[in-house]
C-alpha cells in the first residue's frame, strides 16, 4: 500500500473534493502561499482563483462567508490558519452555524467544512487545543484525526455531511506517515478505531496524544501488560460504545488529553464511561491531561506541560497498581 | 412632490396594504404580548414600515433576504404568511420554524427570506456568504442584508464590507438607522456621527443615503441600488435614516428619549405621510383605505386565530433538526 | 436582616466598589438606560460619566479595553449584556486576558472583572450558558452566584481580585430574594456552600440549578431521604473538597448543570469525583444537564430541555434506587 | 534634502546605532535559529528598522508602547537589555519573561514597554485600554499601538479605532504597511488598496503616511503625532510604507515575492541609505560608523554568551504566575 504524510492524505482528499464544483476553499494563504502547513501547495495553480480563494485576515467573515454560502448551496471548505484564531470566528460557528438547522426547523443546511489546526507548540497563544469546546456544542461535528488514513477517510466523509464540520488537524502530525490504500474508502464519523488490542487496560485518546497512547502500550508490554488503544477520531459525534465495550474487558482505562485537564473534553469520556460502566471498573477512570498553564515558550517547561508516556504511566501505577 | 409615474393605483394600493399590515399585525403582536401568548423577545419595527416596504418589493423572487431581530417587517412584506409568523410567534408548531425560531429567527427559505438573526451584526457575514454563493453559482440573485446602526460598530460589519468589496459579490448593505441601538445613541457609538453611511468610504462601496421615513424615497433609492448590483456592479451600501415608534423591545420603557424627539417623528410617521400624500394626489380614496383596513383586520384576526388553535410542538420532537 | 433581590445586591456591590476611583463601569447601554437588566439604574447620574461608560455595541474592544485599562492600573468593571456576546470577546479574554501574568513572568496584572448574564430563556442564540468554557481556561477566575448574600460577597471579592474574573449572573434569578446582612462580608472564590445538609445523598449545582437542587431534596424529604445540597458559588477555583467530603458521607452523588451534558463543565466535578472518591460510590456520578439542543423558543420545548426536579429525580432512582 | 537641523552627531550616531543593533541582532537570531538554539516563531523585522528607530525614540519615559508579533526591533529601540531578550529567544531563565513568553511575547513594563502580541489585531483593544487607563489617572502618556497591515482586515482593528476616537484616547496607532500580510499583498486584503491610513477616515482620526525607509521622514511624522496626542488632541494614526526584506518568518522561503520587487525595496535599504545620507551631510564618519558595528558586535556577543550560559527555567516553576 502507498505510504504517504497526513499532510498529503489531507492534501489529497481536498483534491478530490475539488472535483466537485460546489467545492471552493478559503482562507488566509491558502492561495498563492500554499497554506501556512503546506496543505494546499499547488492548488491555486491547479484549480484557480475562482475555486482557491485567499481572504484578509479576518477569521469572522471568513467562517460567517463560508457558513452563507453553504447555505446557498455550496460546499465550502474554509481554512482557519490555527485553532487559537477560531476564537475570533466563534460567533458564526457556534451561535449561527450550529444552530440554523434547528432554528429554521430543518429549513436551512450549513454543509460547511472548516479545516484547523490544534495544538502545537509555540507558545501561550499558539499552542492551544479548543476542538473540545466545538464538540460540547449541539448542531456541530468534530474530527480528529491522527493517520493518514483516517485523515483521508474523514475529509472524504466531511465533504458529504450536511451539517457543520470542524477538522481538528494536529500541527506536529503533518509529517506523520502511514499507509493509505488506492481503492476508495472512507472513514466515517462517531466510529473510534481500536489501534492496538489489549485485555488489561484501555487507552483513549486522540490526535498526538494517540501516539502517547501506543508508546504507554509498549512500555507496558515491556511488564507483559497489554493495553487497548483507541483513537477517537471523531468527538462528535463520540464513539462511545466502543470504549465501553473495551472497558468491560479490560475494567481499566485511562483517558489522554492534550487541552487543559480542568473542564476539558476528557471529563466528557470519564463520566460517560463511568456512567455506563461502573460495575465493571477496577478503580476510577484516569484522566491524563495538559497541566492547567498557559504554554510555555521554553521548550523545557513546554515538554513538563504536555502528556507524556512517563506521566501516563505513573497514574496508572497510581490507580491501577499496573 | 408629485407621485412617480412608476405607480399605478394597485400598486400604491399594495404598497398602503403592506405598511398597514405590518403596523397592524404588530400592534396585535404588542397586545399578544401582554396577555402572555406571545413570549421572550419581541421586537417592533412600528415606525420604520416604509423601509422594509420601499426596497423588498423592488427584488425579484429568486432574491435573498437576511434581516436581524427586528424581522417581522421584511418576513411579511416579502409574503411570509402572516398566519404562520404570528404562529411562530406564540411558539406553534405550525409556525415558520414550528416554533424553534421565535420573534428574532423568521425564516421562509422558499421565499429566499434567510432569516432574522439575533446577534448584532452577526448576520453580516452571511449575508456576504449567501451573495458569494449566488456569485460563484453565476445566478442572478442579489442578497439585501439590513442591519441596524448598532451593528455598523461590530467588528463583523468592517469584515463584511471589505470582503463584499473586495470579491465585489452581489449585495446591498441596508442600514436601517433609527438613531439608537437600544438606548444609546448614534452620536455616541459611531465616530462619525449619524451619517454611517459614510463609513462605507474606505470600501470603496458606493454609498447613499435616504429618508427612510419616505416609502417612495426609499423605493427609488432601493430600486436602484439593487439594479446597479444586478448588473455586477459589486455591492451598494444604503442607509435609510428612520425611528422606531416603540422601545427597543416589549422590556424597553424607552425613557432615554426626549418626547419632543419622539413627537417629531411621530409626524413623519410612514403611513400617516404617505396615505395622505396618495389622497392628494388622487391614488388612494378613503374607501380604498377602508377597504384595505378591513382585509388587513380580517388576515390579522385569522393569523391569531390560526395560532391559537395550532398546536404546540410535540415533546418528541425535540431532538430534531439538529443534525441532517 | 434585610431582603434583597440578586439585583438589588449585585447594585450594592457594584456601588460599593465605585468609592475606590480606580473603578469603573463599561458597557453596553450601562449609562443612560440602566443596563439590560437594570442593574446600573441610576448609575450615570449618580457616578456620572467618567465612572459609568457607555460603549458602542462591539465586545472585543469592550473587553480588550478592560482588559488594557486594567494593566494600566484601573480597576474596570465590564458589562457584557449576555454570555451569548462574549463569543466575540473570547479573543481578549482568553488569548490575552487569561495569559498576561504568564506570558510576562508576572510582570503584568490584570484585574479585570467582567460580569456578563448566563442561562435565560430567549431561544437558541440567547439561552446559552459558556461559563464552563471560561472556567476551563487557566489564569481566568469564574464566580457564579446564586443568591443576594454571595452576589454580593462574590462581587467584593472580585474587587479585589488581582486576576480577570468572569462573573456570570443567571438571567432569571435577578429578582430573587434573601437576606443580605448588614455588616460587611465577603464571599471568598472556591468555597462552596453547603445549602442543605443532608446524608443520603449529595446533589452539586451552580446558579439557577441550586434551585432545582432544593426542590429535589424537599421530594427526597417526603420519602424520608436527606439530600446534601452543594452550590458551587465558583466554577474556578472549584472547591472540589466541600463536595468530596459530603459524598465520603452520603456514597451517592448528582451533578446538575443547565449547560448542554456533552462536553459540558458538569464532566469536570463527575470526573474529580470519581478519580478522589471512587471507593465511596454506591454507583456511578450522576449528571443531569441541559439537552444537547440549540434552546428552542416554544416554551414547552424549551421547559423539556432545562434539568427539572422530575428529571434529577428520575436519575437518582436509576442510579440509586432512592 | 538636508538633515533636519535639530539632529546632532551624537543623535545620528545613536540612531544609526539603534538600527544596525536591530539588523545585527536579528541577523545572528537568524543564524541561532539554523542552529537550533531559537526555536517557534521567529519573525524579522529586517528591512523595516527605520519605523521602530524613527518612531520610537519620540516618546517619553513613561509613554506606553505596545507591539506586535514582529517586536524586537520595538523592544531593542526601547532599551530592553538584548542580553534579556536574546535569552528570551532561547527559553532561559534570565529572559525578558524567564522563558515563558518568547519572541512574540517580550515584555517589559519597567520601560513602558507592554509586549507583543501574536494574534493579530489583538493587541489594539488592549493599547486602546492602557490609553484610556492614562486618560482616566490623567497621566501625561502617550501610547503607540503598532500593528501590520494584515491587522487592518481584522474586526478588531475597526473596534478600536472607533473607540479611540469616541473617546478621544491618547493614542497613536502605527500601521507598518510593508504590503504583505504572510503572502497575502495588501492589494488583495482590503478593498482600499495599499493606502490603508485612508481606512482612518470613518473614524474622523487624522491619518498620515510616510516612507518607512525613511528614518528621518518617519521621525518628524512620529514627533508630530506623538506630540499632536499628548496636547490631548485624541487618536493619531500613521501609516509607514515599508518592507521585509525577509520571509514572514524563519519558515517562509517567500516564494510569492518577485525578485525585482525585493530588489527595488533592498535599494531603499533603510540603514544604508541613512548611512549614505548622513556620511554626505558630515553628521558620521567611516571611523564612527565602523566604532558602532564593533560595539554592536560585541553587544550582541555578549548577548549570545549570557543566553548560552543562563540557566532554563526550573520545572517546579511551571505553575508559577497562571495567578496572583
Ligand atoms: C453582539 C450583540 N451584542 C449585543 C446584543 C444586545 N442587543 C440586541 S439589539 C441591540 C441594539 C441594536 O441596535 P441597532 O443595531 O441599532 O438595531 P435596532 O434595535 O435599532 O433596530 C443590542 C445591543 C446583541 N443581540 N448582540
Ligand atoms: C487572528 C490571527 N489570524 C492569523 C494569524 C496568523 N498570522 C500571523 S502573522 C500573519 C500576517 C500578519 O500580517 P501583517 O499584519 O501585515 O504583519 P507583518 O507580518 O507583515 O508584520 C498571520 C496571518 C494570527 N497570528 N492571528
Ligand atoms: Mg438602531
Ligand atoms: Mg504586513
Amino acid at each position: 500500500m502507498p505510504e504517504m504524510t497526513i499532510r498529503e492524505a489531507i492534501s489529497k482528499g481536498l483534491r478530490e473534493a475539488l472535483t466537485d464544483d460546489r467545492v471552493f476553499i478559503m482562507g488566509e494563504d491558502v492561495g498563492s502561499y500554499g497554506g501556512a502547513y503546506a496543505v494546499t501547495k499547488g492548488f491555486l495553480e491547479e484549480f484557480g482563483p475562482q475555486r482557491i480563494m485567499d481572504t484578509p485576515i479576518a477569521e469572522s467573515v471568513m467562517v460567517g462567508a463560508g457558513v452563507g454560502a453553504a447555505m446557498g448551496g455550496m460546499k465550502p471548505i474554509v481554512e482557519i490558519m490555527t485553532i487559537n484564531f477560531m476564537l475570533l470566528a466563534l460567533d458564526q460557528l457556534v451561535n449561527h452555524a450550529a444552530k440554523m438547522r434547528y432554528m429554521s426547523n430543518g429549513q436551512i443546511e450549513v454543509p460547511v467544512v472548516i479545516r484547523t489546526v490544534t495544538g502545537g507548540q509555540l507558545g501561550a497563544t499558539h499552542s492551544q487545543n479548543f476542538e473540545g469546546w466545538f464538540a460540547s456544542v449541539p448542531g456541530l461535528k468534530v474530527a480528529v484525526p491522527s493517520t493518514p488514513y483516517d485523515a483521508l477517510g474523514l475529509i472524504r466523509s466531511s465533504i458529504k455531511e450536511r451539517d457543520p464540520v470542524v477538522i481538528a488537524e494536529h500541527a506536529m502530525l503533518y509529517g506523520a506517515k502511514g499507509e493509505v490504500p488506492d481503492e476508495h474508502y472512507e472513514v466515517p464519523f462517531g466510529q473510534a478505531k481500536i489501534r492496538r488490542e489489549g485485555k488489561d487496560i484501555t487507552l483513549v485518546a486522540h490526535l498526538r496524544m494517540v501516539n502517547v497512547a501506543l508508546k504507554v502500550a509498549d512500555q507496558l508490554a515491556e511488564k507483559g501488560k497489554e493495553a487497548e488503544v483507541i483513537d477517537l477520531r471523531s468527538l462528535r459525534p463520540l464513539d462511545v460504545d466502543t470504549v465501553i465495550k473495551s472497558v468491560k474487558k479490560t475494567n481499566r482505562v485511562v483517558v489522554i488529553d492534550e487541552n487543559w485537564q480542568t473542564g476539558g473534553f476528557a471529563g466528557e469520556l470519564v463520566s460517560s464511561i463511568q456512567e455506563t460502566a461502573f460495575d465493571h471498573l477496577d478503580g476510577p477512570v484516569g484522566r491524563v491531561c495538559g497541566l492547567d498553564v498557559p504554554a510555555p515558550y521554553s521548550r523545557k517547561l513546554e515538554a513538563s506541560v504536555v502528556p507524556t508516556p512517563e506521566r501516563v504511566m505513573e497514574t496508572i501505577g497510581q490507580l491501577y497498581g499496573l | 412632490m408629485k407621485v412617480s409615474p412608476k405607480l399605478d393605483k394597485s400598486q400604491v394600493q399594495e404598497l398602503y396594504r403592506q405598511m398597514q399590515l405590518i403596523r397592524q399585525f404588530e400592534e396585535e403582536c404588542s397586545r399578544l404580548y401582554m396577555q402572555g401568548k406571545i413570549r421572550g423577545f419581541l421586537h417592533l419595527y412600528i415606525g420604520e414600515e416604509a423601509v422594509a416596504v420601499g426596497a423588498i418589493p423592488t427584488l425579484k423572487p429568486q432574491d435573498y433576504i437576511v434581516s436581524h431581530y427586528r424581522d417581522h417587517g421584511h418576513a411579511l412584506v416579502r409574503g411570509l404568511d402572516p398566519r404562520a409568523v404570528m404562529a411562530e410567534l406564540m411558539g406553534k408548531a405550525t409556525g415558520t420554524s414550528g416554533g424553534r425560531g421565535g420573534s428574532m429567527h423568521l425564516f421562509d427559505v422558499s421565499k429566499g427570506f434567510w432569516g432574522g438573526y439575533a446577534i448584532v451584526g452577526g448576520q453580516m457575514p452571511i449575508a456576504v456568504g449567501l451573495a458569494l454563493s449566488a456569485k460563484l453559482k453565476k445566478e442572478d440573485r442579489v442578497t439585501v442584508c439590513f442591519f441596524g446602526d448598532g451593528a455598523v460598530n461590530e467588528g463583523e460589519f468592517h469584515e463584511s464590507l471589505n470582503l463584499a468589496a473586495l470579491w465585489k459579490l452581489p449585495i446591498v448593505f441596508f442600514l436601517e438607522n433609527n438613531l439608537y441601538g437600544m438606548g444609546s445613541h448614534v452620536d455616541k457609538t459611531h465616530a462619525v456621527g449619524r451619517d454611517l453611511y459614510l463609513a462605507a468610504d474606505p470600501y470603496r462601496i458606493p454609498a447613499a443615503q435616504v429618508d427612510g421615513m419616505d416609502l417612495l424615497a426609499v423605493r427609488e433609492a432601493a430600486a436602484e441600488a439593487v439594479e446597479r448590483v444586478r448588473s455586477g456592479g459589486g455591492p451598494v451600501f444604503l442607509e435609510a435614516m428612520t425611528y422606531r415608534f416603540r422601545g427597543h423591545s416589549m422590556a424597553d420603557p424607552s425613557a432615554y428619549r426626549e418626547g419632543s424627539e419622539v413627537d417629531l417623528w411621530a409626524k413623519k410617521d410612514p403611513i400617516l405621510t404617505f396615505k395622505e400624500k396618495m389622497q392628494e394626489d388622487g391614488l388612494l380614496s378613503e374607501d380604498e383605505i377602508a377597504e384595505i383596513d378591513d382585509e388587513i383586520k380580517e388576515v390579522i384576526e385569522d393569523a391569531v386565530r390560526f395560532g391559537d388553535e395550532s398546536p404546540e410542538p410535540d415533546l418528541d420532537s425535540v431532538y430534531e433538526h439538529v443534525y441532517a
